[in-house]
């Protein structure tokens, strides 16, 4: 049994508290044990660690498919020499005492047997500097291109005393594949997470949709609608450790009162005032700035978890995923068919839509305006709330700003799918999860919202009322 | 002729008796009664200024008037889109000023708006649905019946509202009033964009309609044909009462037909022989 | 026009030139955005600072007053230069803060021409070797932790590594160091050599699955507080996640975070010598709450003593003299050691020369203003996914 | 914490560089959206476009004339290229559009394949591009006190940098002033009410919007230069955060009027300032910590923002008659 | 109106050798006919209107006819919205200087018809040529500056804008509608003082002057009608386009603002107007085309077509000339109805 199998074991079994690496089974191994003091010659030692009166050349022996080859000799020369042998996790180190050039030497036949490229290594060791005081080795490096500052190896053809035996297995299977390689493996997996991002936003999107759809507002606090749900599940399950299902419902019920309360006490007497859409789009800066910081203040600035374990994942043909972001994106698929299914099956329903056409036409067809913008603000919120915490389980983590950054993908979503359309939110959203997910593939990762946005401005040059808007006639 | 009023008064309550002002008016309870509205858009700028109607069981009441005059005012006043400063409003015996426009649908009262009168973006039949609303069970019914009337909209029903042609429009706008079987109609202006045909049509449904028991007020300015089929007309200038009396001789009147109603027929008619 | 003198020599002009007692200490902290979580431990080290001053003497005789200010993030810039003008607007003596590399160069220049010295207890961007001679840190450049953890990763036997890192001055910083070194010791890079993620990202799904394709062996995280939903999205992934490097921005106890030994045998470096548990307790107890995260809370302790003796050394609290100062109190010049304010106040008033050495093991001032030395805590998390102190690198920080 | 400091750092606000860099990226916004009604939600990326233009430029040893000619050119550039395709869109959408090219434009620049031009996501440091500038000035090397202000007279957040900030905020006012009250501007408020009106009269509506956006980018590119000259050009300090504030500064004062995005400027930053130094003065440390008193800070003011526009939805110099007839 | 023209147009339709008459051709000499009358002297108003009258009194009432001297020719224009045609008129002239009625039922095409005319709309199908210019793919604005003017139906009106300014706007000449110009107060405020004379006499002609610094979103349907048209007349357009400009418009009003058509064309301007309005038309158009269901159905002389079979039945309805108040009406509609 390797020795990394026995790490792999015990931590399984949990036996060992804490540091469980190299460093504890090498002082078990180690054939000779020298404490590291004042040393002023070279000497092997189970583990260096540079001081101001030593510098290290440690490194560790394995073949390219990472074994470790134990009981190797190795000789170190140079302004000072010593010899030691590899543990059984293939670590070595010297301790040197003297600035200058140090060379490992291994025996060569090792080096063949293991498919290792050279056998010797000179570095160059200044205790005094970081990027020197230590040098590591590797014999398992791919070519002898590379060379700077650091250690590098040089092949040589200096023979050696041959090492004890350990198996040689020396072909790299794990070597990294081209980014071609890459693209195969990772297409589905990113098309699938880009599908189940793309649901998550839906859910905010559509509930921002909703508000937009009826008042003709667009709302920048929906952001952080969202984190509150995401923090509300945060404090149900792990302040006041709760399970997972009655504090997401908590969540949502939060958020629809707080967007009962808002409609109450900011929209509803705005909109008597008949103040207009951008006024209130104004009031929605601030009042996301204020819930913004209000969270920091009561949350502090880090990401909160909402669950603390990583479910176990599985694979479902090419992808891997795990049972809560399957079940989210079920809740997620049934709440927006839901609402899309309020919106064009019910009286209520056509009556949002009614809403935002024509609120005067529509109090006078006997509709009560009010009650239909409270009733849309309850169930964006709650929405929103959900959203949160789906997202919060999906993401592993919701902050005070989470919101507020996806807020700008909401945006784009529900413009891409044409705006006050239910049906566009959803499919908006999966356009710019999947192009977000799925363009890292081709462009860096740290660009990839640019390509989501620029799908947007391209459909929305050739169809400038959005994917499922509808064109009005002039005159 | 007799049965015209004095000029209006200087103040916004209106002191001359009730039977000047109200000239024809039948005998006893009115089943809406507007006393003396003031009422604006802007605070501080009024544009009525103590404009007075009444409307009887089963009547048709016209008002007509120069543009600007107040009329859409009027009508939104009374079902409460505009805000009412004084002057009360009594609908069969309840005071219902400044009532939200919801309520009043409750209470049996249907509007159709002079602009802005459809939901651009929902189809012809989903307008109507947004006209039944309080209603919905009685939809297919009542939309039979409007269909009857305009059978365009019928052929068209899933078409967008907002696509239609000016009179397509407006015979939504109508039709959309009709589905809740309303007990008191007004009506701005409902045959402006039509065509003649449509536009007959249109005021004998209204009579037809108030055959059957609804009381209509309506306001136009296709003012010969609509007082020809109202049983009292108002004349409205500056936001007051100028004129009332029956349409028949408000029609004849020398005066309302130089200031408000013009002989265009009359020349043409002229021309014509 | 203006209308009134110029004032070089004026009371209430900048701290140049002209005896000055009072120290005026003024703060720049993150205590909004995204670094908003070290605000606690550095306000704890402020605070416990400035009761460790005044309870030896204060300086020159006198009690140290403070004045802080909320720098933010660098997404917030107009709230970085309003904070320094808020701060200055009090005459400080000397400026400490703010943490983060990118606030710092939105306000160094501002605060540095009015001859008042700033020591940033985080900035650790390598560009800032030498930005300006009133600029001082108590933290080495990120080149010398980037050696560390690359020799750490090199020496762990990682054959391909994969870089998760954020795109930010100080993460692709770093990342260049780390990745130099590794490759240097003949480790592949197989992911993130080029690639980095928004600081702002929160789905990290396909980056995970990126590094997952990639196949490492180990994966470095340069990362702040994304940390934690990357490494909940590596697991899930099928990333080993006992396999993780971490650096200053996210080496901190997740015992609360995840499940118990998700991270274990995951190694992390954090500049600067572990804080003792009893500096730990003075801070939260001069804080008075708890405090989660003692990342830079001895750099901070440790930069507003430095300024403090320099004060006191030069005889006057103004911006020109304690910059004067500094190197020496430091120890530049030798001189008696000395650990706390208390002992060195004394050595100072004797006469002597002294050498402060501060709860955070660097060396003196060198000629960029960094410190001369340094040291690099290597960590290693336990099963509770606590970062337990390994072992620390000294070494001299290069000069550029 | 006495009440004097208090005065002064608000105070301060109200001549800050960045308060001017602030107008007049309102301004510029006023001349999109007061006057023409083009929601343009991006105007960080014209400021951004001339922070990098001015600073690259400079960085590379250019004179102050060409990096300020650079600047104006690229957010020309950017006017026509975001213009031409889209200004045919409604509204709404023109909003997103401009939102999502402005977040492009920040994300290219900061992203590391840019590192050599843009310097990624550390962007460029001031001893890179100030230089030029400062050396430009009349005034004596040192610092000056005028009334309660002190600042240096050249370097970085200096008096010189605010009189240069002021002058341009001053010359744009004046040019808005003439152009509101010219047939120019009133072609540009009637396409703001109803272009196909506009269009039916035989304006040529597009290149009406488009020297709409260009000038209100050009103002948005100065004032983007103003807002790095102090500090430092990072492309995550010219985020949509700066847009929203752009769009609240123009709101508050008031839309469609010469002062307003001016006055409401100074209201903006003054008031933030005021809230957090006094928050900072008059929450004792036991109550809450410190770095929450910040946080509540902002919460101050976001809820004092929500009141404003609440009891005072025209701004401060706005017609509230306008608003009966919102479109 | 003549006696003679009425005369000779009354009854089934006069076939008059059109043989002479080529499109695009002037059939009379204008110049012969301006000098018609005397230097000085009002006479001069009725000119063009004479001339008109003259032209088209030779003219089939047939669809598609060819007029002597035709400002507008449509050529097999097209639009269909999904599966329905709005527009398909194969052959469509007006006449210079006339005035042209274009009526038909709603939902004819009417509006449409004008949307593609003026580049608001693009047809399927189909070329027009106004003044012997190509128009299609023309923007409205250019089209606009070429002379030919329309209104809209439903009103587009600047809310926010006073309706003084809403008149300015309609000024074709203004200098100072340039960016850089319109620093230069100089270089356009006597433009502008013309400009607002004129619109100022406009305003008073359609009882807006009271209104004319309110905001013209404070304006009444009615009186955005008005102002719709005064704005379209401040450009003294070659070719105005009035869709329905008088729906809504107090009769008393609207009988003197007929005056103020007829004597548009006075001053050199073609008129086509949408209306519903039967009495309107008889009494100022020259020529009537009638619209049914995206085609010309019929056209010519107002007193023929108005008396045409068809178009009664289609459009007219059978109660034009009845009293609506009559409780015959009433009977009859029940008796249609069972
Ligand atoms: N939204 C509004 N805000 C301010 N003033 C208005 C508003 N709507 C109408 N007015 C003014 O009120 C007066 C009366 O308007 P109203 O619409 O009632 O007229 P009307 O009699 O219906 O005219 P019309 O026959 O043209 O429809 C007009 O002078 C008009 O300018
Ligand atoms: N954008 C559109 N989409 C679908 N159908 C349309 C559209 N625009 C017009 N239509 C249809 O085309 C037909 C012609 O409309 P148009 O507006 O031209 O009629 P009109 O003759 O002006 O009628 P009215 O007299 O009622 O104004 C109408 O039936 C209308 O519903
Ligand atoms: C607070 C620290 C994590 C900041 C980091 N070292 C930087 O330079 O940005
Ligand atoms: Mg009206
Ligand atoms: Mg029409």
């Amino acid at each position: 049994m390797t020795a990394v199998n026995i790490i792999e074991r015990r931590r399984r079994m949990g036996l060992l508290r804490s540091s469980l690496c190299a460093a504890a089974l090498t002082l078990l191994m180690a054939f000779c044990f020298t404490p590291p003091n004042q040393a002023q010659a070279a000497e092997a030692v189970p583990t260096c660690n540079p001081s101001a009166t030593n510098g290290c050349v440690n490194g560790i022996l394995q073949d390219a498919s990472k074994k470790p080859i134990a009981g190797v000799e190795l000789k170190l020369s140079g302004a000072e020499s010593a010899t030691t042998t590899t543990d059984a996790n293939g670590n070595w180190a010297f301790s040197v005492g003297k600035d200058g050039s140090y060379t490992v030497t291994m025996d060569e036949s090792v080096a063949k047997e293991h498919g290792l490229k050279a056998a010797t290594a000179t570095v160059k060791v200044e205790k005094n500097s970081f990027d020197a005081a230590r040098q590591v080795v590797r014999f398992d490096k791919p070519a002898p291109a590379a060379s700077g500052s650091g250690g590098s190896g040089s092949a040589s053809g200096k023979s050696g005393s041959s090492a004890s035996g350990s198996t040689s297995s020396t072909t790299a299977s794990s070597d990294a594949g081209g980014a071609g390689a890459n693209i195969g493996a990772r297409f589905w997996q990113q098309l699938y997470s880009g599908v189940i991002f793309g649901l998550m936003l839906g859910l905010m999107s559509v509930g921002m949709n909703l508000v937009y759809g009826t008042t003709g507002l667009s709302s920048f606090s929906h952001g952080e609608q969202v984190t509150l749900g995401g923090l509300m599940a945060f404090v149900g399950t792990q302040i006041l450790h709760w399970p997972l299902v009655p504090a997401a419902i908590a969540a949502i019920a939060i958020g629809g009162l707080t967007g009962w309360i808002q409609n109450e006490i900011v929209w509803a007497p705005l909109r008597r005032k008949h103040v207009g859409t951008m006024q209130q789009m104004i009031v929605t800066i601030g009042l996301s700035m204020a819930l913004q910081y209000l969270f920091q203040f009561f949350f502090g600035g880090d990401i909160k978890g909402i669950v603390k374990s990583v479910p176990n994942s599985f694979q479902v043909g090419p992808v891997t995923t795990d049972s809560p972001t399957l079940i989210s994106a079920g809740i997620a698929i049934v709440a927006i068919v839901g609402v899309s299914l309020f919106l064009y099956r019910t009286r209520l329903g056509r009556a949002t839509r009614a809403v935002s056409d024509n609120a005067a036409l529509a109090a006078a067809s006997g509709i009560n305006v009010e009650q239909v913008v409270r009733i849309v603000w309850i169930i964006s919120c709650a929405m929103a709330a959900l959203s949160g915490v789906l997202l919060g389980v999906y993401l592993n983590g919701i902050s005070w700003n989470t919101g507020a950054t996806l807020l700008l993908l909401m945006f784009a979503a529900v413009t891409l799918g044409g705006l006050g359309t239910a049906n566009g939110a959803l499919v908006g959203s999966l356009i710019i999860g999947v192009v977000a997910d799925m363009s890292s593939l081709v462009i860096p990762n740290d660009m990839r919202y640019a390509s989501a946005l620029a799908i947007l401005i391209i459909v929305l040059l050739v169809r400038p009322q959005g994917i499922f808007g509808k064109q009005q006639r002039v005159g | 002729m007799t049965a015209t009023a004095s000029a209006p008064a200087a103040s916004a309550t209106d002191t001359r008796p009730r039977s000047e002002i109200h000239v024809g008016e039948p005998e006893g309870e009115p089943l809406l009664d507007a006393v003396d509205l003031v009422a604006g858009y802007i605070p501080g700028v009024n544009i009525l200024n103590g404009a007075s109607l009444t409307l009887h069981e089963g009547e048709i009441v016209g008002i007509i008037g120069p543009n600007g005059a107040g009329k859409s005012t009027l009508l939104k006043s009374l079902f409460g889109l505009v805000h009412i400063h004084s002057g009360h409003l009594i609908l069969k015996g309840e005071d219902i000023t400044n009532l939200r426009a919801d309520k009043l649908v409750s209470l049996g009262v249907g509007f159709v708006p002079q602009t802005e009168n459809v939901f651009p973006s929902l189809t012809i039949a989903e307008n109507m649905h947004m006209g039944a609303y309080q209603a919905p069970k009685k939809f297919n019914e009542r939309f039979d019946y409007v269909c009857s009337i305009f059978p365009r909209l019928g052929e068209r029903k899933d078409q967008l509202a907002g696509s239609l042609s000016g009179g397509e429009r407006q015979m939504v706008a109508m039709a959309r009033a009709l589905m809740m079987n309303p007990s008191v109609l007004l009506l701005d202006e409902p045959s402006a964009g039509l065509s003649p045909m449509l536009q007959d049509e249109t005021f004998i449904r209204v009579r037809q309609v108030n055959k059957a028991g609804v009381s209509v007020i309506i306001v136009e300015q296709n003012a010969r044909r609509c007082l020809q089929i109202c049983d009292r007309g108002y004349v409205l200038d500056q936001g007051r009462n100028a004129y009332s009396g029956r349409g028949r001789d408000l029609l004849e009147d020398p005066k309302v037909i130089s200031l408000y109603l013009g002989n265009l027929e009359q020349e043409v008619e002229a021309e014509g022989q | 026009g203006c209308g009134s003198s110029s004032s070089s020599s004026g009371a209430s002009g900048s701290g140049s030139s002209g005896k000055k007692d009072a120290f005026v200490l003024g703060g720049l902290w993150p205590d909004t955005g995204s670094l908003a979580y070290l605000g606690p431990v550095e306000h704890g080290a402020e605070k416990l600072a400035v009761s460790d001053i005044n309870a030896a003497g204060g300086v020159l005789g006198k009690d140290v007053t403070t004045t802080d200010a909320d720098t933010s993030d660098a997404d917030h810039a107009d709230q970085n230069t309003s904070a320094v003008q808020s701060v200055l607007s009090k005459n400080p003596s000397f400026v400490i803060g703010p943490a983060s590399s990118a606030v710092v160069k939105n306000v160094y220049k501002t605060i540095t021409e009015q001859k008042i010295p700033m020591l940033s207890m985080g900035a650790t961007s390598s560009d800032f070797s030498g930005l300006s001679p009133y600029f001082f840190r108590t933290v080495p450049p990120d080149t010398v932790q980037g050696t560390v953890l690359g020799q750490v990763i090199a020496q762990d036997g990682v054959k391909n590594l994969a870089v998760a890192v954020f795109n930010d001055e100080y993460g692709t910083g770093l990342r260049d160091t780390v990745v130099k070194t590794v490759k240097d010791a003949g480790v592949n890079v197989v992911y993130g050599e080029k690639d980095a993620f928004d600081p702002t990202e929160t789905n990290f799904s396909s980056i995970a699955t990126a590094i997952k394709a990639s196949n490492p062996d180990a994966v470095a995280v340069i990362a702040f507080d994304q940390t934690k939903p990357l490494v909940k999205a590596l697991k899930s992934a099928g990333v080993d996640t006992h396999k993780l490097y971490f650096v200053d921005g996210n080496t901190s106890d997740y015992s609360k975070v995840f499940d118990a030994g998700l991270l274990e045998g995951s190694k992390g470096t954090i500049p600067g010598v572990q804080a003792s548990d009893d500096f730990q307790k003075q801070l939260v107890d001069a804080y008075g709450k708890d405090i989660d995260n003692f990342t830079y809370g001895a750099e901070t302790y440790d930069g507003i003593i430095l300024a403090a003796l320099a004060a006191q050394k030069g005889g006057s609290a103004d911006g020109e003299t304690i910059q004067k100062n500094m190197a020496a109190v430091s120890g530049a010049n030798g001189g008696t050691e000395c650990t706390s304010y208390k002992e060195c106040l004394a050595a100072l008033k004797s006469g002597k020369d002294i050498h402060y050495k501060g709860v955070t093991g660097i060396g003196p001032f060198n000629s960029s203003n960094d410190p001369s030395s340094a040291n690099i805590g290597v960590y290693k998390f336990d099963a509770k996914n606590v970062p337990n102190f390994d072992h620390a690198q000294e070494g001299k920080v290069p000069t550029k | 914490m006495d009440i004097m400091t208090i005065i002064t750092n608000t105070l301060g606000e109200l001549i800050a560089p960045t308060t001017a860099a602030y107008a007049l990226a309102a301004i510029g916004l006023n001349i999109h959206f007061g006057m023409t009604g083009l929601m343009n939600m991006g105007q960080a990326g014209f400021m951004l476009l001339g922070a990098y233009g001015f600073a690259i430029t400079q960085s590379m040893g250019a004179n102050l004339f060409t990096s300020v000619c650079a600047a104006i050119v690229l957010a020309v550039i950017y006017a026509l290229l975001l213009g031409i395709p889209t200004l045919k869109l409604g509204p709404d959408y023109l909003a997103m559009v401009t939102l999502a090219a402005a977040e492009i434009i920040r994300i290219i620049g900061r992203s590391t394949a840019m590192t050599k031009l843009t310097g990624g996501s550390a962007g460029i440091s001031p001893q890179d591009f100030t230089t030029k500038f400062e050396n430009l000035s009349p005034l004596p090397d040192d610092s000056t006190t005028f009334l309660f202000w002190t600042y240096s007279n050249n370097i970085a957040n200096s008096w010189w940098l605010r009189i240069v900030a002021w002058v341009l905020v001053a010359i744009a006012a004046v040019l808005c002033w003439r152009w509101f009250r010219s047939p120019w501007g009133r072609v540009l408020k009637g396409i703001r009410e109803d272009e196909n009106a506009i269009r039916s009269l035989g304006k040529n509506v597009t290149v009406y919007k488009m020297q709409a956006l260009i000038i209100g980018g050009i103002f948005g590119a100065l004032g983007g230069i103003i807002f790095v000259l102090p500090r430092s050009v990072q492309p995550d300090s010219l985020g949509r955060a700066v847009t929203f504030y752009a769009w609240t500064i123009l709101l508050l004062g008031g839309a469609a009027t010469i002062f307003g995005p001016i006055i409401g400027s100074c209201l903006l930053w003054v008031l933030l300032t005021f809230v957090k130094e006094l928050m900072r003065g008059a929450i004792p440390e036991t109550v809450i910590s410190s770095n929450q008193v910040e946080s509540l800070g902002w919460v101050i003011v976001g809820v004092a923002l929500m009141c404003l526009v609440i009891f005072r939805p025209q701004g401060l110099l706005g017609d509230r008659k306008e608003l009966a007839f919102n479109v | 109106m003549s006696e003679k023209t009425s005369k000779s147009t009354s009854g089934a339709p006069v076939s008059v050798p059109a043989k002479g008459i080529q499109p695009g051709k002037p059939f009379h000499d204008l110049a012969k006919w301006a000098t018609k009358a005397p230097e000085g002297e009002h006479l001069i108003s009725t000119a063009f209107g004479d001339k008109v009258k003259e032209d088209l009194k030779f003219v089939h009432n047939e669809p598609g006819v060819h007029k002597p001297d035709p400002i507008l020719v449509a050529d097999n224009v097209t639009r269909r919205f999904g599966g329905m045609t709005a527009v398909n008129v194969k052959h469509f002239e007006i006449e210079r200087h006339g005035i042209t009625a274009l009526i038909g039922p709603n939902g004819a095409g009417k509006t449409t018809f004008f949307n593609l005319m003026t580049g608001f709309d693009a047809p399927n199908t189909g070329a027009w040529r106004f003044d012997g210019k190509d128009l299609a793919h023309v923007h409205p604005e250019q089209v606009a500056r070429m002379g030919m003017v329309r209104t809209f139906q439903l009103t587009k009106v600047m809310s926010r804008l006073t309706v003084l300014d809403n008149m300015l706007l309609g000024a074709p000449v203004q200098p100072g509608e340039g960016l850089f110009r319109a620093l230069v107060p100089g270089l356009w405020k006597k433009q502008e003082k013309a400009n607002v004379e004129k619109a100022e006499a406009l305003l008073e002609r359609f009882l807006l002057i009271k209104k004319k610094d309110d905001f013209a979103g404070s304006l009444s349907g009615g009186q955005r009608k008005l102002l719709e048209m005064a704005r379209a007349l401040m450009s003294d357009p070659q070719l105005v386009m009035l869709d329905e400009p008088m729906a809504g418009v107090n009769p008393a009003l609207k009988q003197s603002l007929l005056d103020h058509i007829l004597s548009l064309r006075e001053e050199g301007t073609t008129v086509l107007f949408v209306e519903h309005d039967i009495n309107m038309v008889r009494h100022i158009a020259d020529w009537v085309t009638v619209m049914a269901e995206g085609k010309i159905v019929a056209e010519g002389q107002p007193k023929s077509v108005m008396n045409d079979p068809a178009v009664i039945d289609a459009y007219l309805g059978a109660h034009a000339n009845i009293d609506l108040g009559d409780d015959s009406v009433m009977d009859l509609k029940e008796s249609e109805e069972h």
